[in-house]
């Protein structure tokens, strides 16, 4: 089993790193904010995969963490602040 | 019996979150893109947690990763949603 | 096993390089800021990388709670920055 | 556990880390820079968990990955692009190119010179055989320290001193941000989406912190973790239009953001008082000693971190009571704070004056 879950870290990790190819090439805000997101998903599937490989169960909780932040952050990419006014 | 189950769900789950990593890298522009994201990588972790909790003997360990299924479903359909807005603010901006 | 110590040992070096460099010479004062808190990155690599002991080995902890601390006081040291240039900006001589 | 796949996850890993950075670094677009360096956050909180240092990736989670992105972003995303990013340009624009040249590859010479003295340093520490003296003496005394995760032995019981003057760092840090002028302008829900996100995702953040300082004792989490979470439930607060953050005001915040300094001092001078040295704890109330100082101390790293997304020093009740909705300060009202004398000469502060008075009136 432990075989089949590194080879999922591989995997996702490698899902990760072509979402990192988005993020490099943009063009737009919004798409580089969209890969993040998907770094941010991908990671939350490598930390569990890797809580259970190494059998240190607090890494769930940073995948908790982490998924929590990620929708922080992006909450934080689209705030409207007041001065900006009616748009 | 429940390592083979297991295994089929987390080999699909990685399936998904690939097709969301390539769908993301060759859809045409941010909408698109945005579709295939949000789909793929929530199905993708649905199913890599499912499968790690066949895996896991601990029920509390069970609770958090279903607890991270729904937070990050939650946030995502949320986070994609907001970055859509965002674009088409701009774009009805310019 | 010791290879992970090795990889990204490095990596933090090459990290620290690379944003002291940025941190040196870039002109936008913003991306200063963002350069010292990469190599500050790169600098927790090495620590980390050192306090590892090998997959199931229980790591040194000292180092880790260096790192934490760390961690915490670059972002409150990036706040402040930020206030700077906030007000660097509004500023009616460099605005 | 396959070794080859191991080793390809370190490497992709690594190549993650690496071309992040450069990109941050290299990118001109300060909007750019700041998303590129989330996800550098992102990914090195997976290298802290490969790496067994789940503290860490915590703190990292939740700070790199998220508050300090938050920050740069409402940095960026204040001012126009160039006002806040341009120029220091005025530092370098008097030397001639050639010397800029000169210039630049002494930094790069100096920068890959450091490069190469850190790794020979590494190499050193690496080849020699790990010296576990000081994780051997964590191990012995993890004992009587109160708490059984060693990392938080570390932080509030062994080296407690660290932990306290870095709190004495981050108050200085805020008082520094307090005393460089007002806040920056307030946020407004963004619609109902936001709103939503914002109902269930407070009340969670707010959760998580608390299990996080519980939980530290035995398993990584803590002060710092749980502070930092709960400063992010403040910053979504804010960022849905929330003024106060949910802090208390005046006279109490103070008190609040000084509570972590304060009580590690309160319960050193006390042990000093009753013959004990400064901060050692008494092996039987250590556990509760700790417990009492991460819980102040969680709320002032949560009250100071989310006071520094503010940008300055919180606007007082008083200019909100006069108009209906918060008074939306622009920037030229905040350059009017700082140079009341001068802002008559200013086009552009001038501006700014009519424009809140207007608002003052409605």
């Amino acid at each position: 089993m432990s075989e089949l879950l590194s080879v999922a870290a591989v995997g996702l990790m490698l899902a990760l790193f072509l979402g990192l190819l988005r993020v490099v090439r943009g063009p737009d805000a919004g798409d580089r904010m969209l890969a993040a997101q998907l770094i941010g998903t991908a990671g939350v599937g490598v930390l569990l995969v890797l809580g259970l490989l190494l059998k240190q169960t607090a890494l769930i909780d940073v995948a908790l963490v982490l998924a929590l932040l990620a929708a922080v952050a992006a909450a934080a990419f689209t705030g409207k602040q007041c001065e900006t006014g009616n748009d | 019996m429940i390592d083979v189950i297991s295994s089929l769900l987390i080999v699909s789950g990685l399936g998904f979150y690939l097709a969301g990593s390539v769908g993301l890298l060759r859809l045409p522009d941010l909408y698109s893109r945005l579709h295939a994201l949000t789909k793929a990588d929530n199905l993708g972790l649905g199913l890599l947690t499912a499968g790690l909790i066949l895996q896991a003997q601990d029920l509390f360990i069970a609770i958090k990763l279903t607890l991270i299924w729904l937070a990050v479903l939650a946030a995502s359909a949320a986070s994609a949603h907001l970055i859509a807005q965002h674009a088409r603010r701009r774009e009805t901006r310019t | 096993m010791m290879t992970a110590q090795w990889l990204y040992g490095i990596t933090g070096c090459l990290i620290v390089a690379l944003g002291l460099r940025t941190a040196l010479l870039h002109t936008l004062l913003l991306q200063r800021v963002i350069g010292i808190n990469i190599m500050g990155a790169g600098v927790f690599l090495v620590l980390i990388a050192v306090a590892y002991r090998g997959p199931g080995e229980a790591p040194d902890p000292v180092p880790q709670a260096l790192v934490l601390t760390g961690i915490v006081v670059a972002v409150s040291a990036t706040a402040l920055a930020l206030a700077l240039a906030r007000r660097l900006a509004a500023e009616p001589d460099n605005g | 556990m396959n070794t080859t796949a191991v080793l390809v996850f370190d490497i992709l890993l690594v190549l993650s880390l690496l071309s992040l950075a450069v990109a941050t670094l290299a990118t001109r677009d300060a909007h750019r820079s700041v998303i590129l360096f989330m996800a550098f956050g992102l990914v090195l909180a997976l290298a802290w968990g490969r790496l067994m240092a789940p503290d860490v990736a915590l703190a990292e989670a939740a700070i790199g990955a998220g508050l300090s992105g938050a920050l740069l972003l409402a940095a960026v995303r204040e001012q126009p692009r160039q006002t806040l990013t341009a120029d220091t340009n005025a530092v370098h624009s008097g030397n001639d190119a050639g010397l800029k040249v000169i210039l630049q590859s002494v930094a790069t010479l100096l920068c890959v010179g450091l490069a190469a003295t850190l790794s020979w340093a590494l190499a050193h520490a690496l080849q020699s055989a790990p010296s576990n003296a000081l994780a051997q003496a964590v191990q012995e005394n993890l004992a009587t320290s109160g708490v059984s995760n060693p990392v938080t032995a570390v932080l509030l019981n062994f080296r407690a001193y660290d932990t306290l003057l870095e709190l004495a760092v981050l108050l200085t840090a805020i008082l520094g941000i307090f005393a460089l002028g007002p806040a920056r302008p307030g946020y407004r829900s963004a619609g109902p989406v936001f709103d939503s996100l914002a109902h269930w995702l407070v009340p969670v953040l707010i959760l998580t912190a608390g299990y996080l300082l519980w939980v530290g004792a035995q398993a990584p989490g803590g002060a710092f973790q749980a502070g930092a979470i709960l400063a992010a439930a403040g910053v979504v607060l804010q960022l849905s239009g929330q003024r106060t953050l949910g802090l208390p005001q005046e006279r109490t915040l103070h008190i609040v953001i000084a509570a972590g300094v304060g009580m590690f001092l309160l319960v050193g001078l006390s042990l000093l008082f009753l013959g004990r040295p400064f901060l050692g704890y008494p092996p039987a109330w250590a556990s509760a000693l700790i417990l009492l100082i991460e819980t102040a101390a969680m709320l002032a790293i949560a009250a100071t971190l989310a006071l520094a997304f503010l940008g300055g020093r919180p606007q007082s009740p008083r200019l909100n009571a006069t108009g209906e909705k918060p008074a939306a300060l622009s920037t030229g009202t905040l350059r009017a704070a700082m140079h009341p004398v001068r802002s008559g000469t200013d086009a552009d502060t001038n501006s700014g004056y009519r424009n809140s008075s207007n608002e003052q009136k409605q």
